[in-house]
């Protein structure tokens, strides 16, 4: 096991655990940067896609797993960036990198102005109170035909930066290297509220609002900073995703995108930051791993006859499902297991992940 | 006259969401967990239902099919939970939601590879019969639903309040510890909630196809059905049925009197309104922690 | 080197709803297409090409969707694109489809944009919906004697599209356009609407709904008592499932479509003989909708691939899908192109079901 | 002036009246007990104190202001904090971020400058984990520093709760059973920081406890309730020869044991 | 000596990786009080929890009745009549009292006796028969003491394991719950095994103890012994010389960790 002496409160106020951390994070970061002459055109987007929906996914990880508001609508705030981002650069005349963040903060306003009503929601109750919102905005876009295109949709003009033109099929690279940069800040953002007392007050609201209470903790307004910087990120993803795929419309950010949101970070393994970026690849790889073994399967037993319809849904549902029942905890979740047998071998138990049995409480009693 | 026949099929309808949602609230009740897949066990249940009795298929008469499908169903359940949700046993609910949400994909497309994607009718001898009273029309299938739902809700709201079992099922759902240290074996009550949410949910099934027809997708249904077990207070059997009533008469009406996008939007609308004002539901069944 | 062609073997994709809310559609489109494919490469193939086919299920979802344009362009590098559902899908594909020169052919939407604003390899099945219900509400009045339109839609692309085709057509006919209720895609329950319709006095309706909710909608009108109304689809309602509805429930409901069913003419050689290769395929007694409409996407492509020569380039075959014409007997239909028509049937069909199948009332080309 | 003064405050929970009509006064610098029968109305008392619930009639004042017009959260800053009976602790977080929490209203950061975690914030969080540390060193509590509170053991988790409430400064401690589930040893050292908290860092503390022992070496004052009522008032020793908290809590044989 | 109704051998446990009890063994004879003693977090908790089933052992074994249990669902563990009554109450706080209490009689079916016993422990606790209806959650804490030991008293255990039961209950009712304690014992040969932090009481009315310190057995004695024993009083029982409490400002620590 290694033991980490910490010789100030730098220690554990800084920004990695410790110098192992700051090393592979780092490592990974490169790797990230050189992807582009690693990987062909089609990798690259799927890796682009992933970087969407890692933002999209640390948005709703900080509601859910540090907050612990369950959100099944949040499909309505990435249409909010989404819009918003395209309604600043083709009306106002923006430059993405005005109006991404701008598009951002209209998500956390928007997100805020959720929360304020329902602050005293909990649990389901605020999981099936956003859903619902989720589902209305989706007729929300259509209302707002004028603005949003309706049920056409509207086209998400190029961005352009100092000079050079990112479009999801013309510089794909380029596209890339700007989400990821954008992925590296959030995600630094991310990690700063965690480690300051805005993200302690997040874990206190989560863990008991009584007593979080009784510490001066201000709970409908801790839960709705909370709301506005979740609904925010998801917002940036939103703007990030309409400029990937191009056009949208009201059905590009329907239920199932929520659904599928919480999903990849249930099994990326929630309260982790790392956990998204898990559910993310789960999410975005998956699907096509399926697919490539599919067409392997079908070209070895005489090419294109008969499909299943369904098929990759259905090997998708059960696949989520051996991986929750293999681990409730989450991808990353197993991987801090596995880590820790690493660490600790060769003093490891055999059977030291078996889990103890536990047992659940009400949370009928607030 | 018009409102008359809104509120008679208002009802009826509203007694296919409470069905659903009383299914919901049978697990709720018994486990705290949500099961994302009632919609889908429904839809299930149906093509179990049009399965059986369909000419094309087994063809075998609907007083049989019926009580086959209702027991099929109760053991889909019962093997859903002992094989699958059980090994989840005592982990974070939202666990148990994303597992039901993936159980719900697999049981669509098992549905669309046995049954196909196209929508099939059941040929169920309460379709397309009227009972007429003066002007308003009332379908057999209607006076079915209407009558099975509110014998049913009656029928498990005693069986929670008054019998031993029932209660079992409660106190194992608001401390699993504490129900174990009393003897009772909790996975297995769970277990046989799974099956008699099974069972309900073969019922609403066999009932919605009655109604209309069915396809593999029919399952999303399950969503108003679970926002309607949440405006009645999730955990509370007549708040399943109140919330399921009020949805279903908020449709009709708003669709009538309001119109266009509002009518569309009411639902989730007063959905939201209701839970902004009664944060838990109509009939509560959340209390206030004593510290 | 063209992408997606070798010597051996050319690659088509689809971006396809296999398992969401419109699999009825494309998981049979598929399943028929398939079908023709198979026979044809069993015969050698195309100039000595085998014809492969792949499918991406993007469950009606954008980001799938898009997941799954990346994979079929990118990494199978397909040649074509065939039979892809979904309008926006469609839409947003089309940026990186005209980058890369790849055609998209009778995509499994009747949407304008398919073909508007034109590009050379944007191509179209049949009529659009807004033409189908032009064209239908004026044989609504005329042959009907109906008078008050109103529509009843999911307001998606689909819908307002069919919408504006019915009120554009009572204005151009001079009738008055009464009333319109919207619909949410999973709504069951049209009591409330149909006794608003009602009470406004309307005579025809034109839907545009799931095929699951235009058979609850005329069951509740017949059952509400109301019996002097004709419905009214385009072809997305123009569906087997609608016609077998047990006990003529949905007797007298028209659609308007660019084909025809094939039920009366199973006697037709050709039909008889597709009908029964399908049949014996899949089990299922009679192909519906999509099955036809993925067969004559297949016939085209292979036409058109026979057309285009040994030598294949996108711009050798966009031409020869330009310089086809030929009767499609399955579909019972001419498929004709031009340079500036990327539409290959343009009859519309109006039909009507009677007896429990659909009866052709009236063709207009 | 008194520092806490309860005024006729009566709270009733449906037909049960838990507290019923009850003043007294805690003066600045002293430790007052609250003592009396299970379901007496001592936890009550303090959840009206902290605002959970609104009392019927009656006033409680803090420094001679009313609390009545404070919502929950603000209790903690004008400086009252508390512990709980049946311990309501933040279980997935360690107890260092337990204590932090308890400095959240000493906290002069914003959230923008969080995010950016700016110098300043870091000069903060240092502060704060000074503040923490020695709270941490006063209650023993170093070997525990890094552990979820999950897994800690009932009595250290009380001691956290403590420290918790320590860590925000208060002016006014409420500890609700302090000593309950803690061994004899355990509880001669809440005894010794207690005398500490009052005498070192001069905060008045008002407790309820069944273990009399402990009450009579700690407080000052002690008031005996019984369902909801006042029975005696005045110092341990008076109040344990009270014959009616004699008969209601304490037990005969055994009050001079206590004594 | 005849064969201990409980015998429990070499038995290990862990929270994942961490291990909290290291190879205990403890007997417990038939119509006999044992007492566990032990500071906070020595593992006696651990140890009823795995004895009940709650927890399952890593090594070691539970025999109950010379039968072996350990690995058991709990449940099946109470159907052989041994009832455990938790640390920290437990109770159904949505259920009303009563329900809780006829909840512990759920392995039983004579409707009258569980009627008789239900009077028996209203008759011990009266407020609980004030507040029958009541929800549980909303009791006082020592009220939901009463509670979880009156439900433990309804299923008419052979064994009882009570962690704590004197946890936040005034000291008339401790004392009242220690006779009852000795009552059960005496009139119906009811067998105990008993953590208690209130060691006087506990070693005054057990026969037998055991001292447990991180997690392993260290003393084990009649009980009369172990609270002669010099160590125990001063850790235990807090008996010191007089005068030295005032000036003592620092304290020795029994172990390290
Ligand atoms: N929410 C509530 N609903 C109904 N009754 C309540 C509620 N909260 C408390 N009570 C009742 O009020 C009375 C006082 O409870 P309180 O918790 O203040 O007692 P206590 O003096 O702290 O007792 P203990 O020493 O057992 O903790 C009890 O009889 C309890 O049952
Ligand atoms: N859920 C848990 N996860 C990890 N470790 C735990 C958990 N529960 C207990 N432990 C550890 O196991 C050890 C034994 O705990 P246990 O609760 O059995 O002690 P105890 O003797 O009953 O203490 P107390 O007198 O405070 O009740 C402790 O060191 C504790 O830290
Ligand atoms: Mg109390
Ligand atoms: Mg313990």
């Amino acid at each position: 096991m290694r033991i980490i002496f910490k010789k100030s409160y730098d220690a554990d106020i800084g920004l990695f655990k410790h110098g192992f951390h700051a090393f592979w994070y780092m490592l990974l970061l490169v790797i990230a940067i050189a992807l582009p002459y690693l990987v062909g055109e089609f990798l690259l987007g799927e890796f682009t896609s992933m970087l969407i929906w890692a933002v999209a996914g640390m948005g709703l990880m900080l509601l859910v797993g540090h907050t612990g508001q369950a959100s099944l609508g949040h499909a309505a705030f990435l249409a909010v960036g989404a819009y918003t981002n395209v309604l600043f650069m083709e009306n106002w005349g923006l430059p993405f990198l005005l109006s991404m963040p701008l598009a951002g903060l209209c998500a956390a306003f928007a997100g805020m102005l959720i929360a304020i009503p329902t602050t005293k929601l909990h649990g389901i109750y605020l999981a099936i109170a956003t859903m619902a919102i989720g589902i209305l905005s989706e007729s929300i876009i259509v209302i707002l035909e004028p603005w949003t295109g309706g049920v056409s949709g509207i086209f998400a003009p190029d961005i352009e930066l100092f000079g050079i033109s990112f479009n999801r099929y013309a510089n794909i690279t380029g596209m890339y290297w700007l989400y990821l940069a954008i992925t590296v800040l959030i995600l630094i953002g991310y990690r700063n509220i965690l480690r300051s007392p805005l993200g302690r007050s997040f874990a206190a609201v989560r863990d008991s609002e009584i007593s979080a209470q009784a510490m001066g903790v201000n709970i409908a307004r801790t839960r709705t900073l909370a709301f506005a910087i979740s609904c925010g990120i998801t917002g940036v993803a939103g703007a990030m995703m309409g400029h990937f795929s191009g056009v949208f419309n009201n059905e590009t950010f329907n239920i199932v995108i929520s659904i599928t949101l919480l999903l990849m970070i249930v099994v990326g393994g929630i309260g982790f930051i790392q956990g998204a970026f898990m559910g993310a690849i789960v999410i975005v790889f998956l699907p096509q791993a399926i697919s490539f073994v599919r067409d392997i399967i079908n070209g070895m037993t005489g090419g294109s006859s008969m499909t299943i319809p369904g098929l990759e849904s259905g090997v998708f549902g059960a696949i989520l499902v051996a991986v929750i029942l293999f681990e409730p905890n989450g991808l990353w979740g197993r991987w801090l297991k596995i880590r820790t047998y690493f660490e600790l071998f060769p003093f490891y138990r055999r059977d030291m992940f078996r889990r103890q049995k536990s047992y659940l409480k009400t949370e009928r009693m607030r | 006259m018009d409102a008359l026949q809104l509120l008679v099929s208002g009802l009826a309808n509203g007694c296919v969401y409470g069905l659903i949602a009383m299914g919901f609230v049978l697990i709720y009740k018994a486990t705290e967990a949500v099961n994302f897949a009632q919609g889908d066990m429904m839809m299930l249940g149906a093509f179990v239902a049009l399965g059986l009795t369909n000419e094309h298929y087994a063809h075998l008469p609907f007083v049989v099919a019926v009580p086959l499908t209702i027991l099929i169903m109760a053991a889909v359940g019962y093997l859903m939970d002992a094989v699958l949700l059980r090994r989840t046993f005592g982990q974070s609910q939202i666990a148990v939601v994303i597992l039901t949400i993936a159980i719900g994909f697999v049981f669509r497309f098992v549905a669309g590879v046995i049954w196909g994607h196209e929508p099939q009718s059941l040929e169920s001898p309460l379709a397309g019969r009227d009972i007429r009273f003066g002007g308003v029309v009332l379908g057999l299938d209607e006076v079915f639903v209407i009558v099975v739902t509110i014998a049913l809700t009656v029928g498990m709201y005693f069986f929670f309040a008054r019998t031993k079992m029932g209660v079992a099922m409660q106190a194992s759902s608001q401390n699993q510890m504490a129900a174990y240290y009393m003897g009772i074996p909790v996975k297995r009550v769970h277990s046989l909630v799974w099956a008699l949410s099974g069972a309900v949910a073969a019922i609403a099934g066999i009932l919605f196809a009655s109604k209309g027809s069915i396809d593999p997708a029919t399952g999303f249904l399950g969503i108003k059905a679970f926002a309607a077990a949440v405006i009645g207070g999730l955990g509370s059997l007549p708040g399943a049925l109140l919330g399921g009533i009020i949805i279903g008469l908020v449709e009709p009406f708003s669709a009538r009197y309001l119109g266009g996008d509002l009518a569309r939007l009411m639902p989730y609308l007063i959905l939201v309104l209701i839970l902004v004002f009664r944060p838990h539901g109509i009939l509560s069944q959340v209390q206030a922690k004593k510290v | 080197q063209t992408q997606g062609v070798t010597d051996s073997e050319v690659i088509i994709g689809s971006n396809q709803d296999m398992s969401g809310p419109f699999a009825a559609f494309g998981a049979p489109a598929i399943t028929a297409a398939n079908l023709y494919f198979d026979e044809v490469n069993a015969a050698g193939g195309v100039h000595g090409r085998q014809i492969r086919l792949v499918v991406e299920d993007h469950a009606y979802q954008m980001p799938k969707a898009m997941s799954g344009l990346n994979k079929l362009v990118n990494s199978d590098k397909v040649f074509a694109m065939l039979l892809s559902l979904g309008t926006p899908m469609n839409i947003a594909s089309f940026p990186l489809l005209e980058n890369k020169g790849v055609p998209n052919i009778n995509p499994l939407t009747a949407a304008r944009q398919m073909i508007d604003p034109p590009s050379p390899i944007k191509f179209a099945g049949t009529s659009s919906y807004y033409d189908q219900m032009l064209t239908a509400v004026e044989y609504m009045k005329t042959e009907q004697g109906r008078t008050n339109v109103c529509a009843m839609y999911i307001p998606s692309d689909f819908g307002i599209e069919i919408q504006e085709g019915a009120v554009d057509a009572a204005e151009k006919l001079g009738i008055p356009f009464l009333a319109e209720t919207k619909h949410k895609p999973d709504e069951l329950d049209f009591v409330g609407s149909l006794t608003l319709l009602k009470s406004e006095g309307c005579d025809l309706i034109a839907v545009a709904l799931g095929v699951r909710q235009v058979i609850t909608a005329v069951a509740t009108a017949k059952k509400i008592g109301w019996d002097d109304v004709k419905f009214l689809g385009a072809s997305a309602s123009f569906h087997t499932a609608i016609a077998k509805v047990p006990g003529g429930v949905t007797e007298g409901f028209y659609a308007a479509a660019g084909w025809s069913d094939l039920e009366a003419r199973l006697g037709e050689p050709e039909v008889g003989a597709w009908v029964k290769k399908y049949s014996d395929a899949t089990g299922e007694a009679l192909p519906g909708t999509g099955a036809l409409l993925g067969h004559s996407a297949a016939v085209l492509l292979v036409k058109a691939l026979e057309a285009a020569g040994p030598d294949l380039t996108s711009e050798g075959f966009i031409a020869a899908m330009e310089g086809l014409s030929y009767e499609d007997k399955i579909a019972n239909n001419t498929v004709d192109f031009s340079a500036d028509d990327h539409q290959a049937a343009d009859a519309i069909v109006i039909s009507r079901v009677e007896g429990g199948s659909w009866a052709e009332v009236a063709r207009i080309d | 002036m008194s520092l806490l003064e309860l005024e006729n405050v009566t709270l009733k929970f449906g037909g049960v009246t838990a507290v019923d009509d009850v003043s007294f006064a805690v003066e600045e610098g002293e430790v007052f007990a609250l003592v009396g029968p299970n379901g007496a109305g001592k936890s009550t008392i303090f959840n009206l104190i902290s605002r959970i619930y609104d009392p019927f009639a009656g006033d409680i004042r803090f420094q001679g202001q009313s609390l009545l017009d404070r919502q929950p959260y603000e209790i903690a800053g004008l400086g009252i904090a508390r512990t709980f009976q049946n311990i309501e602790l933040f279980e997935q977080a360690s107890v260092l971020q337990n204590l932090l929490v308890g400095r959240h209203k000493h906290r002069k950061s914003n959230p923008v400058g969080e995010m950016f975690f700016t110098p300043f914030v870091r000069r903060e969080e240092k502060r704060h984990r000074k503040a923490v540390e020695e709270v941490i060193d006063f209650l023993d509590l170093q070997p525990y520093r890094e552990k979820f509170i999950a897994g800690l053991p009932y009595g250290v988790r009380k001691v956290v709760e403590m420290g918790r409430a320590l860590a925000i400064e208060p002016k006014l401690l409420l500890l609700d059973e302090p000593a309950s589930g803690l061994s004899v040893e355990e509880t001669q050292d809440v005894a010794f920081w207690i005398e500490d908290i009052k005498k070192l860092m001069g905060i008045t503390v008002l407790m309820v406890e069944h273990d009399m022992s402990l009450v009579s070496a700690v407080s000052d004052r002690v008031m005996a309730l019984a369902d909801g009522r006042m029975l005696a008032i005045g110092t341990p020793e008076e109040v344990q020869r009270d014959p009616k908290v004699i008969e209601a809590y304490i037990g005969s044989d055994d009050a001079e044991d206590a004594a | 000596m005849s064969e201990p109704i409980l015998r429990v051998d070499n038995l290990e446990s862990y929270y994942g990786p961490v291990m909290a009890i290291r190879g205990v063994s403890v007997e417990v004879h038939e119509g006999q009080i044992v007492t566990v003693l032990g500071a906070n977090g020595a593992g006696k908790t651990t140890l009823l929890k795995t004895i009940s089933g709650i927890m399952d052992p890593e090594k070691g074994t539970i025999h109950l009745e010379g039968e072996s249990i350990q690995g058991m669902e709990p449940d099946q563990i109470v159907r052989r009549g041994v009832i455990h009554v938790p640390e920290g109450r437990e109770v159904f706080p949505l259920l009303s009292v009563e329900e809780n209490l006829l909840m512990g009689a759920y392995t039983r079916n004579d409707k009258a006796g569980v009627r008789n016993d239900l009077e028996m422990v209203y008759g011990y606790f009266p407020i609980l028969k004030d507040k029958a209806r009541q929800a549980a959650g909303t009791l006082s804490g020592g009220q939901q003491q009463m509670l979880a030991i009156g439900r433990g008293l309804l299923a008419k255990p052979k064994v009882m394991l009570l962690d704590e039961p004197s946890l936040g209950l005034s000291p008339l009712l401790v004392k009242e719950i220690f006779t009852i304690i000795k009552r059960l014992n005496t009139e119906q040969g009811v067998t105990m095994m008993l953590v208690e932090q209130n060691a006087k009481v506990a070693l005054d009315t057990a026969h037998h103890g055991y001292v447990m310190e991180i997690g392993r057995i260290v003393m084990n004695d009649k009980a009369p012994v172990l609270a002669a024993s010099k160590d125990i009083q001063e850790f235990y029982l807090g008996v010191q010389e007089a005068g030295e409490r005032t000036q003592k400002r620092w304290k020795k620590r029994k172990t390290w960790r």
